[in-house]
């Protein structure tokens, strides 16, 4: 978070530099099974995002001694294409995506009912294609839908939004410009049906208003988000309808 | 290839396939020549300086080319670096880890790059800046998304596609944007035996059935320019002459249809 | 966490501890907005060019700190380089294994990093020696010798004590040694959910029986500079609220007693 | 191949820069049991190459789980020591070396009766302690005298040979001026009782004429090389028995 | 060894650069049980060097097929932190410490009573926390405690020691300069109720005379740290005693 | 060592050579100092700049020399550049595995590295071409081809070999080539304990059933240049005076007979 910049984010009418609104977000859509192999799949382009999910599991957890009897584990892995950001990223993980997949694969195991699947392991496969701001965000909330879509039961969708500050004030979704050169990110992981905040990280600087702030412009979005994912998932039961029909 | 990973074939269906096959029928309805439906979609990732979605098939993979100005290699001062490198994403296929290349991405990313380079498709005595000095490197970076069969040639037509439509981007320093220079077109098709019978672009199944695999880079002249037989089973001398001509004829539709 | 790792608390011992903490009492009898006995002895190891010896409670940890000339990341030619790393040594715990980061030491370090780098703390601006060419690197290496829960906080105030103390060696390239240029103090306070209670500063025991955890680094004006929410379970806003207020206020106390 | 050169390769009376004509082989030679602790092994010198072959097994395949019910599975490793290349080698395996390994296994697997050891495993170490041009056919020449030498059923030796074009000439068997300045290479790995084709890889440029020329000339070479690794292994034989007879 | 300076290491009245004489030890001190987590601990400060040795086990050892059935293995890991030495070092194991891990488990085994504990694993951590010359034995030294302490049984304790040459005169116990500018060094590690040696490395040049003259000087040396290292057990079971007699 | 790679040695046969040990014969009918058969082949790989094959009974091992012009260290800018590098190769015995250097490796390497460095054999401050810029850089590379014993002497041998006879490739820089300077010649001589008796030169099965093993490395001078026990077992200090001596006598004959 800020790096210094002449560039202004924000003008005085509050209009951003992509001319979106304080609260507005970029376009964000979904697809699922894109994929034949995976058990479950989705797509989703969020702003300049292009963001690939599969899921495989429940399957047999391996190494054995990694095993829960209790319940399944969640490994989600977040993984960026070499070509998905402007210098090339040498392949396999660094320091970044390892944190990343931790707290994605504990935001999604929050949801999942896990613990009908004692001893398995639930894959989850993030592939950012091409990366633009809010990459785990966009890919928290596709890998929701992929899990969904592979028939895994959950107790909620998980959808994922940012708030952040840029010119002083809070705004929504930040995009390239503002993750670069704002004051403020702070990447939310929400459970729609409750509120509750299954993933958060915060970098910046904010004042306890400013948070309070920035947490209820996201709480507003994720009802918009998760609308996004539901139809989604419909347009998906509806083409297995229509195929079982014929 | 992955012989195991969704439980071998079962018996039955394999005399099944090669009952068929031997009426010269695929398990698909094609005919041995015949490849599978292919969709290239060029530029599919704006920021990658070139890139290609292939669809063969149900396989598919995404290709994305950055070019970017380096040092050249000490012993070809005088030409641009070209680098290709294939991740066999785990996302791709049940038994797919994550994890450094092993054998089999390495086989493929080899061949694809013999191809490209052995062909003279991109001309890199123009990818010079500074002689000695400063080149332009182009990395051709190959994300396999879904698996199929043929990472061959699916691969193959995606770094052909990505570079095709590359742009070395001059303006970075200084200068102009140009498209990355090109010669040619090279078309790689592979081929397998399926008891005897040689057909070419397998999909998984024939691929898990077959005792052996060849794939053969022809370009416009008819030239063979890049040739790796793998697997192993073996070819007869006259099984690889056919097998040139099928990857010559096949190769010239390909490269007319969908790599102009 | 490594749950099991010297054996899974027993159904007694965990039934018991949230009866207790029900009633507002921790195991060790602590408030649960009261950290452990925290000791800081600065400039433990005279060889490094800062250093902190660390015990919360029965975790103990040491920080070195190495500052160096070296070149500046190319998007930042105006500003000195900071990293810093975690190692978690075998000795600290039955189950570490020596090798490289693992997620675990990762996540520590990465967000101690954070609270440092996003509060300012240390002037890199004042940390070049030629612009665009050479700037001081720090090098914070935290080392993990016993531990008992609560890497986040142990880390993170050994990592500031170690750099408020640290010396830059300007002397080695003929200059002065001058102390590094410190503009305020960021203090991390680390909270998990036992059974709904919110309690600051978690033992080994306590992380083992939580929920859900999160650390919330604030500086002198109250503001919030890093967060990181981890572990399985959720929080509610309101849950955060008060996590933040925990925060802000333990911190407080902290830096006053301890990192003036 | 083909890095331009003012090198003339080869002359208008078809004499090569190494006095060779085009079908000319380097002088080959082979020995056997060269090794004490290995199950089998032999040396190559062909040409400058120097390579050295070991053969364990047919022994228990390990880790299990590679383990192959039907059949042995074989594992050909081709190595380069440091020093046997122009420039020092970093030791361990590259890109080149590990696909190298990998078409060497498949050819001599072709050849071995693998269908007698089920869950076994053929490890075939190949070490080239000088190299120059022809290493990998070279390496599975000896590779296969070894495996015969460690008494291991095969259908048919494995005999490799390169034929290339330089000067627009197809000769045979490249050197390493020929290798570094030429314009195709086609290594092959021969069944020379049937004239089966089990390894093939090519580079450069050959039209199907050239093809034709470069592969009747090797499948001739293959018959000559053959008789050397016959009368290789014979010599071994020969000493067995003579000590047998002591 | 030997790197040419102009440094006077020692002076015509045998004093050394730090004022000791030729046969002077550097102030040492251990200490017992400074880590809660680990079976056994130990700290020893020996001139600047400053070590922790944390002791684990006897446990099963592991992998499975490491296990001895006669014996408990003893696997020592010497380590330097990244902020030890003068210029930062990389974490982890480079060349030097897998070697020094080896000799100083191998002296170590030899000490303690691994024949009581078939199949199991004995680690040993060493952290070498500030490195002045001598880390090594001073490590082995505090190591025997730290297993001492864990109340493994031993048949005696290994004392750590080393002699080496300055000014062609043989002294004990090299300081940094010594080690760095002197012309020969000689760890040593030593059983000090038999004098049996148990480790021993040498570098540099030592006549046959002066080898005899700095194994005396090391032999008389190690009766004095054997001392240390008794207070320091001593002083930990008076605690223990106390606490239960409280 | 590999106790029990193949087999470990059945008690019948330790007995019978501990009891035949105690006669003061081997199994092999040495006496306690003799060492086994050596062959030394030098420039057996023209293409490296000193090479030799070295056959010490059963164990075989090649050592290749390579120098060229690079870097020095920054804390010895006016001294040419060595490192000793041992690779167990997978063909050598049947639990060699490929992979990094392990312990067994990295000692040997470690201690032969040390015979020659320091006994000031190769004279590296005449190996430097602009100071502080450019030096040769030395490498020695010994691949272990065939296991049966005694690697630290074997190895040793045929480093120093290799380096008498290597070739300081100056011409490669407009200038000539030149032998590499050597000062003297080091000879290491390794030594076991098979129950209590001392012998020198040990094959697998004496390394098996030894106790305790020491290297000593000597000059012309009768000087030591470098020790290294290892192993489980002890050393009386009267077994070592023994060693030296065993070592110095032994080793005079092996340079003299073999290393001139």
């Amino acid at each position: 978070m800020g790096t210094a910049s002449d560039i202004k984010l924000i003008d005085e009418n509050n209009i951003r530099l992509d001319g979106r609104g304080p609260d507005e977000l970029r376009p964000i859509k979904i697809e699922t099974n894109v994929l034949n192999r995976a058990d479950g799949s989705s797509f989703i382009e969020w702003g300049g995002n292009k963001i690939m999910v599969a899921v495989y599991g429940p399957r047999e957890a391996y190494p054995k001694h990694n095993q829960d009897i209790n319940k399944a584990i969640v490994k989600a892995r977040y993984n960026m294409a070499a070509f998905s950001v402007d210098e090339r990223k040498r392949p396999g993980p660094d320091r970044r995506s390892v944190e990343i997949s931790k707290v994605v694969s504990e935001a999604l195991e929050a949801a999942i009912m896990v613990e009908l699947f004692p001893r398995a392991q639930i894959d989850v496969f993030i592939e950012v294609l091409q990366a633009d701001a809010g990459t785990r965000i966009a890919g928290l909330t596709a890998a929701s839908v992929a899990v969904a879509a592979a028939g895994i039961p959950m107790r909620d969708m998980v959808v994922g939004c940012t708030a952040g500050k840029v010119g002083n004030k809070i705004v929504l979704d930040l995009s390239k410009e503002e993750d670069n050169f704002g004051q403020a990110d702070l990447p939310m992981g929400i459970l729609p049906k409750s509120d509750r905040v299954v993933l958060m990280q915060m970098d910046g600087d904010l004042s306890v208003e400013e948070f309070e702030q920035a947490t209820s412009m996201i709480m507003k979005a994720t009802k918009r988000i998760a609308q996004i994912q539901r139809e989604a998932l419909t347009k998906k039961y509806e083409i297995q309808q229509k195929e079982q029909g014929e | 290839m992955p012989k195991d990973a969704l439980g071998v074939l079962s018996e039955i269906k394999k005399s099944f396939i090669t009952k068929q096959i031997k009426e010269g029928r695929r398990g698909d309805g094609r005919k041995p020549d015949e490849y599978r439906e292919l969709r290239i979609q060029t530029n599919y990732v704006p920021r990658a300086n070139g890139s290609a979605l292939v669809e063969l098939g149900k396989t598919k993979i995404l290709v994305g080319v950055k070019i970017d100005a380096g040092e050249p290699f000490p012993d070809t001062p005088n030409l641009g670096v070209f680098t290709t490198n294939v991740e066999l994403l785990p996302m791709a296929f049940p038994t797919f880890e994550s994890g450094p290349p092993n054998e089999m991405s390495i086989e493929v990313a080899r061949v694809v790059d013999r191809g490209i380079r052995e062909s003279k498709m991109v001309d890199f005595e123009k990818l010079v800046i500074e002689p000695g000095k400063k080149v332009w490197v182009v990395f051709v970076d190959i994300n396999v998304l879904d698996y199929d069969g043929n990472l061959f040639d699916a691969c193959s037509y995606g770094a052909v596609a990505a570079l095709k439509t590359a742009v070395v981007p001059g303006s970075k320093y200084g200068g102009k944007d140009t498209l990355l220079p090109i010669n040619n077109t090279p078309v790689s098709v592979t081929i397998v035996k399926l008891d005897d019978v040689m057909v070419c672009d397998p999909d998984l199944e024939e691929e898990q059935m077959s005792t052996t695999r060849v794939t053969i880079t022809t370009t416009e002249d008819g030239h063979i320019r890049a040739m790796q037989k793998g697997d192993l089973g073996y070819f007869e001398i006259d099984e690889i002459r056919k097998a040139i001509k099928m990857s010559s004829d096949t190769g010239s539709i390909i490269r007319e249809k969908y790599l102009k």
